[in-house]
């Protein structure tokens, strides 16, 4: 494989702990290497320039079923956004649910190499699985949801977790998914019966188990396999005005638990989306920023990370597997409503959402995003995302990266919202005069999410051994600059290399790469309760049989499985 | 004597199966080259179950065999398995759907004794060909 | 000796039903026998083995004759058509599987094509109608597990989906509903009282073409406004009480069909019929499904959706997808000459368009890609012959609620056979060196 | 302001695509550039000069700018899409898209339209001397934004799917129109001078249709409230009014539910 030689950029990397000084990085058989190991390499002069480790995506709604709901109901998300095909480069559509195909080049094209799929209905594991595939360069893994999941309301409601964990092992090697995520635990099997769960004590109809036990139970069994990522979850409550209470219940449920994982994480719960999580007051008259009270309690307590669920101020398309919130949404904003019940799993909603920079509401929520990350003690435990395309679309992060590191570029948004005085007594942002540099931001979208997903061992950092993503960007830290200098830089890598495979050159994308899927294969002690129950279920309520459940390999052409051994 | 009706097609599992079983076959034709009547609209033709007739919509014009509704009684619509027979009369009209006006078009009825009900190929060939009456 | 196949996938319809067993040889040459399947489904795996069956691509004579040709012939007529074509249409894809679909889009990029599946004379309509006001949806197991209340409107699964009402609908204990058929209250819409309205609790014998009435009829009667004495042919009554027993359920579930989407109104009719789910939703919980025809039908849309966003209609002639449906459906394409070669993979558009359509792909550059011979074949230049998905080879089908699931080769093709995916591969390198890239 | 005449030449085998007849595309440029500019027949894409003879110039600004095109022009398509100002006049039938997505100036066809004319339309005037086809004044599928202002006059018949998701402006049929009527409209005025057949205001949530001649079927979610005296577009008479869809969700505005008006004329 080739050899490459980035020279003379200004490196930012936490796990080097290099921040902004000169370094070579050196790239060979798919690794970063020691300079001293490259006998003759391409040299790709980055003088000048910004350079770090490929981005890290710990959450996005990038492949699957409800992806594409959003896809097919949305044409006129497509209308004059379309981009031919180009060089080797396929045709490319969508603004804020973009095809497959445009989703790889763009992620790409923002330095980014691993994005993780938030949300894998079991059921629909083989399409998730086909999407990925067909998104190119990027390396990817897909969650399963276990919030609603019979199988899992049946254990826990008796606090069985050994049967708990046999069945996440089996469900994962299943649907070759990745972690463990919950969504509105036990709110989305009320939604079977248009309800929901409010809070983390609210019991789940008929199956007699309240949410805090989900999740509890989940996290212990999370722990009991050691599996590289922590319980992934989003909470009950979300997007209502008050709900920062059920955020912090939810939080505390994580305490006292240690991580007992070989994969190198701290945290036994990473709570996604906190933005949609932070909201005060009693109505949408009076809701406010709550997010001093939530960074209080995540900057005092290490075993919990966070995603922001930055609000973007674009018109987007909303899809979660919160499948009552979608229809709370729908009854708000009157637009289309798409949603999707999974027999004994899960759920899922999708509608169009335009937040507007003229609405109070929307611009509380621009500032509730910002301040998580702001007010960060520890900006490894804290990442950048938009829960795209919830709060919008993953392409404006180099605008959130403009925000948080620019208070200019802040006061100038500030300035363009309708109702900036309301705005500004909601929230605390414009006291905020934080400006994060590149070396927190490489924390916040690399080297955290890397380690909170059990893969620093691959991604995240520069470190030799690690993997040859690397990223150069026509950005120099040391010079002034315009705010948006910074967005039109991240927007627009000069290089990109995956898995040591140059991908763009130049600004052009000159390989599809050699994107892998990632998924866990747990080994555990053998569980005929389990397997009995799990024969029992398909043989009754579910309406494909157990044969036709399991994806088989044909849907992953370039996996990448990493092997826990729980059986001790 | 012509009888108006409309009409709609769809499937039918006789259909489904004798599509299965290749649609050059004649029990295709048995299955889909027919007109399901209300009793009332035999009365109205004055034709006995299981004649021949011709059936023509604005659009074109086909031999059926026809016979009773056997999901019936809907007095006033025929109904055409979908099929060849069928869309030789059907209305195409898609009002900028993409969609033809499968169901509820006005056809004329009348009993066409001595004319054969073709093969769907042939029918096909045939009116591709413009050598059908 | 014979050898059983169980958990075998049907090919037919939307329903996919997944229980089948199938007898083969122990050579895997030879089926013998289906169970659990339907009629329709068995004949399906039967056909397969049938001795007239055509194995070699064959072309039109000038004198109206069939010639056999080599499949490498096949690939370099059905290439060259394609690549010479200003705006060829690549047309049926819903009797295949989600593997060929993906070649087929490669292919279709490269030429400019027009995409469109069957969906076009099926369900088009309703995928309008869900990008107009979206479709609060389920699994078939969810309905299997909670719904009581069950309506068909303008579709006759006792015809077209056999087994829909004994795997899904009315008749399974699931979950919340052990007492089957018991726990359930069934209602048809139709126009003619068919064999599914016969195990109705209620059959409202519409007048045909006045769903859209009906249906808002529904949703004044939700809101306890005053209604007209008589709507669509039902009286008020009746109206008022269907509204007060879908709003008394736990779980109602809306079945719908051609009754609705091929009626005048069309697309209306299905935007009303969900706008009754939606408000629905509002006393209890909804749910509302198209019955959808073809096996993969739904695959095809979702595999364009992902690669182009769009779920059928989708013209990428200018480089990019494009997608309006009037404009670039199959049959106003025909029917205003937009397009200039016809290709036909997994569809027998001969037999289900409109003749003036059929017409149409006579007289153009046509290749029909079909195990069978149907009208489509009959009218176009070159018919390839291939293996049956599901039957002869396996690969991905999405069932008419999206679930994905992977059909079971369970027989040998005949010797020297390709399948869909094979030759799609080899036009799709072909295609690729005509145009240089 | 300056005017540029296009007369087609060549009739294109297929369609012609040529959302470039805008004066938006032509202002500043002089013959020999318009005739450069692209069209579209499938994947090839041509000169315009390859269809149309061009002469005269452009203004500087699209607003200064005037398009007479000429000739048999029932296969082009997408003529004043987008356009901003300025004027066309297009003296043929006329296919599919003239003035889809325009926001202003001035189009004039003398001849018939086909489907999905001012579709998406935010401002603007459109004049049509025959007929138009389906979905005139539409939404774009999926969009729930359809036409949002400016004005649509045909003289003739209009298809099916008038005005669907209207929320401004108005449309103005001099004759019949088919099925479908402002369907989920939030707000415009249309008015029928013809007969219409069904489904008019269904799914409707505010805005104003006016009907001169008959309805085959009145919609059962539209409720006869009173004869009022009004003159609509130059005719004085008195219309039954009737409010709807009841089926549909509805604003209140003052305590007061707003519905969707339907007014059917009784008596000029």
């Amino acid at each position: 494989m080739a050899e490459f030689l980035i020279k003379n950029g200004f490196v930012f990397d936490p796990v080097l702990g290099i921040k902004g000084d000169k370094a070579d990085i050196a790239i060979k058989d798919g690794k970063i290497v020691e300079t001293t190991a490259l006998s003759s390499p391409k040299i790709i002069d980055a003088s000048g320039k910004t350079v770090m480790a490929g981005g890290v995506d710990v959450h996005a709604h990038v492949a699957g079923p409800k992806v594409n709901i959003g896809r097919n109901f949305r044409p006129e998300d497509k209308l004059f956004t379309y981009k031919p095909g180009h060089g080797i480069e396929r045709m490319q559509g969508g603004f804020s649910v973009p095809t497959t195909l445009r989703t790889g080049y763009n992620y790409a094209r923002m330095g980014y190499t691993t994005v993780m799929e938030a949300a894998m209905p079991p059921l629909y594991a083989r399409h998730t699985h086909e999407e990925m595939r067909d998104t190119p360069i990027l390396d990817q893994g897909a969650y399963p949801v276990f919030g609603n999941n019979w199988f899992v309301l049946e254990y826990l409601k008796n606090h069985e977790i050994e049967n708990t964990a046999a069945y996440i092992a089996w469900l994962l090697r299943a649907t070759k998914g990745y972690a463990v995520k919950v969504v509105n635990p036990g709110g989305t099997e009320a939604w079977g019966w248009g309800l929901n769960c409010d809070n983390v004590h609210d019991p789940v109809p008929y199956f007699d188990i309240t949410p805090a036990q989900i999740v509890k139970g989940l996290i212990e069994a999370n722990e009991y396999l050691g599996l590289p990522h922590s319980m992934h979850v989003h909470a009950n409550n979300l997007g209502n005005p008050g709900n920062y209470t059920t955020t912090l219940d939810t939080f505390k449920l994580s305490e006292g638990i240690k991580p007992n994982s070989k994969f190198g994480r701290d945290q036994v719960m990473h709570h996604t989306h906190v933005q949609f999580h932070s909201y005060g007051g009693d109505s949408w008259a009076n809701v406010e920023s709550r997010a001093k009270d939530i960074m209080a309690y995540v900057n005092s307590h290490d075993n919990l990370t966070i995603d922001m669920g930055q609000v973007t101020l674009d018109e987007t398309t909303t899809m979660t597997a919160d499948g009552p919130f979608e229809h709370h949404l729908t009854e708000l904003n009157h637009l289309k409503w798409a949603n999707a019940d999974v027999e004994l799993e899960t759920g899922s909603g999708v509608v169009p959402y335009v937040y507007s920079p003229n609405i109070k509401v929307c611009a509380i929520q621009w500032c509730i995003g910002l301040e998580l990350a702001l007010l960060a003690k520890d900006p490894m435990r804290v990442f950048m995302t938009t829960d795209h395309p919830n709060a919008g679309p993953f392409i404006r992060y180099p605008r959130i990266m403009k925000w948080l590191m620019s208070e200019e570029a802040r006061k100038q948004q500030f300035d363009a919202f309708k109702h900036k005085d309301k705005v500004i007594e909601a929230t605390n942002l414009a006291g905020i005069d934080r400006e994060l540099d590149l070396y927190e931001i490489a924390q916040m979208t690399r080297a955290g999410p890397a380690k909170s997903l059990g893969l620093s061992h691959m991604y995240g950092g520069l470190a030799p051994g690690l993997e040859g993503d690397v990223a150069v960007f026509d950005f120099n830290p040391n010079e002034p600059y315009a705010p948006d200098a910074i967005e039109t830089a991240f927007s627009n890598a000069e290089c990109l290399f995956k898995a040591g495979v140059q991908v763009i050159d130049d600004h052009e994308i000159v390989s599809n790469g050699n994107k892998r899927t990632l998924w866990v294969n747990t080994k555990v002690n053998e569980n005929p309760q389990v397997m009995r129950d799990v024969k029992e279920k398909f043989l009754r309520y579910y309406t494909v049989t157990l044969n036709n459940y399991e994806v088989s390999g044909h849907y992953l052409p370039n996996p990448y499985v990493i092997e826990v051994d729980a059986t001790q | 004597m012509a009888i108006s009706v409309n009409l709609i097609t769809g499937r039918t599992i006789q259909q489904g199966v004798s599509m299965e079983a290749g649609k050059e076959k004649p029990a295709y034709t048995t299955a889909c080259g027919i007109i399901e009547l209300d009793p009332v609209d035999f009365k109205r033709l004055g034709a006995y179950r299981n004649t021949h007739v011709r059936v023509t919509s604005d659009y074109g014009s086909v031999v059926v065999k026809a016979v009773e509704a056997t999901q019936g009684p809907h007095p006033g619509v025929a109904y055409i398995p979908m099929g060849p027979w069928a869309n030789m009369v059907v209305n195409p009209n898609t009002y900028s759907t993409g969609m033809p006006t499968f169901k509820g078009t006005p056809v004329q009825v009348e009993v066409a004794k001595n004319e054969p009900v073709l093969g769907s190929l042939e029918l096909v060939r045939k009116g591709c060909r413009g050598e059908l009456a | 000796m014979t050898k059983t196949v169980t958990d075998v996938i049907c090919p037919f319809c939307g329903t996919l039903c997944d229980d089948l067993e199938v007898v083969v040889s122990d050579d895997n040459k030879q089926l013998l026998e289906v169970y659990n399947a339907c009629a329709i489904g068995a004949e399906k795996f039967l056909h397969s083995q049938a001795k007239d069956r055509i194995t070699r691509p064959r072309m039109r004579q000038e004198d109206g004759s069939w010639k056999e040709i080599s499949y490498d012939e096949a690939i370099e007529y059905t290439a060259k058509m394609l690549a010479d074509a200003k705006k060829p249409l690549m047309y049926g894809w819903s009797s295949t599987n989600c593997e060929a679909q993906s070649v087929g889009s490669e292919i279709g990029e490269a030429v400019g094509a027009v995409m469109d599946n069957t969906a076009t004379v099926c369900h088009g309509t309703s995928l309008i109608a869900v990008q107009d006001i979206g479709i609060p949806s389920c699994t078939l197991g969810e309905v299997k597990n909670r719904a009581d209340r069950i309506l068909f409107w303008g579709c006759n699964p006792a015809h077209a989906h056999p087994r829909h009402m004994s795997r899904y609908s009315i008749f399974p204990r699931g979950f919340f509903t052990g007492k089957g058929h018991a726990s359930r209250k069934v209602i048809v819409v139709d126009p003619r009282p068919t064999d599914t309205a016969s195990i109705a609790d209620v059959h409202l014998q519409i007048e045909q073409g006045r769903d859209y009435e009906l249906l808002d009829a529904l949703r004044v009667a939700f809101k306890g406004e005053k209604l007209p004495d008589v709507v669509a042919g039902i009286p008020k009554a009746k109206i008022y009480e269907v509204a007060e027993t879908l709003k008394s359920g736990r779980f109602a579930i809306i079945f719908f069909g051609m009754g609705v989407t091929q009626s005048i109104g069309k697309n209306h009719n299905i935007d009303a019929a969900i706008a009754v789910t939606r408000d629905l939703n509002e006393y209890t919980k909804a749910a509302i499904m198209p019955m959808r025809g073809h096996y993969n039908v739904t695959g095809s849309g979702q595999v364009w959706g992902w690669l182009f966003g769009f779920p059928y209609a989708v013209d990428l002639s200018r480089g990019f997808a494009r997608y309006n449906p009037g404009e670039t459906t199959s049959n106003d394409l025909l029917r205003r000459d937009e397009v200039d070669a016809v290709f036909v993979l997994g569809s027998d558009p001969g037999a289900h368009f409109p003749f003036s359509s059929v017409k149409k792909i006579y007289d153009l550059p046509s290749v029909a890609i079909d195990p069978h011979e149907t009208p489509t074949t009959e009218v176009c230049k070159v018919h390839v012959p291939v293996a049956f998905v599901g039957v002869e080879i396996g690969g991905c089908a999405y069932r008419m609620d999206n679930v994905p699931i992977e059909t079971r080769k369970v027989v040998d093709a005949p010797e020297g056979m390709m399948t869909d995916e094979e030759f799609l591969t080899h036009v799709l390198a072909r295609v690729k060196e005509l145009k240089g890239v | 302001m300056e005017t540029v005449t296009l007369t087609i030449k060549n009739q294109p085998g297929l369609y012609l695509e040529a959302d470039t007849i805008t004066p938006d595309a032509f202002a500043g440029k002089k013959a020999e550039e318009i005739v450069d500019l692209p069209v579209y027949v499938g994947r090839e894409q041509h000169r315009l000069g390859d269809f149309f003879d061009v002469s005269g110039k452009a203004g500087a600004t699209p607003a200064e700018t005037k398009i007479v095109v000429g000739g048999d022009l029932s296969r082009v398509k997408r003529i004043g899409q987008q356009m901003t100002g300025g004027e066309i006049v297009v003296n043929s039938n006329t296919d599919m898209y003239v003035g889809a997505w325009m926001q202003g100036g001035k189009i004039t066809v003398n001849g018939n339209v086909d489907a999905f004319a001012g579709t998406g339309m935010k401002g603007g005037e459109i004049t049509v001397t025959g007929n138009a086809g389906n979905y005139l004044g539409a939404a774009y599928r999926g969009d729930w934004r359809g036409m949002a202002g400016g004005k649509i006059s045909v003289a003739g018949n209009a298809g099916s799917d008038l005005g669907t998701f209207m929320n401004g402006g108005e449309i103005v049929v001099g004759g019949d129109v088919d099925v479908h009527v402002a369907t989920h409209a939030e707000g415009g005025k249309i008015v029928i001078k013809g007969n219409a057949k069904s489904r008019l205001g269904g799914q409707m949530v505010e805005g104003e249709i006016y009907v001169f001649g008959n309805i085959d079927v009145m919609m059962p979610g539209f409720a006869y409230r009173e004869d009022v005296d009004i003159e609509v577009n130059g005719t004085k008479g008195r219309f039954a009014l009737y409010e709807g869809d009841l089926g549909e969700r509805h604003r209140k505005r003052k305590g007061q539910k707003i519905y969707g008006k339907l007014y059917q004329l009784v008596k000029a």
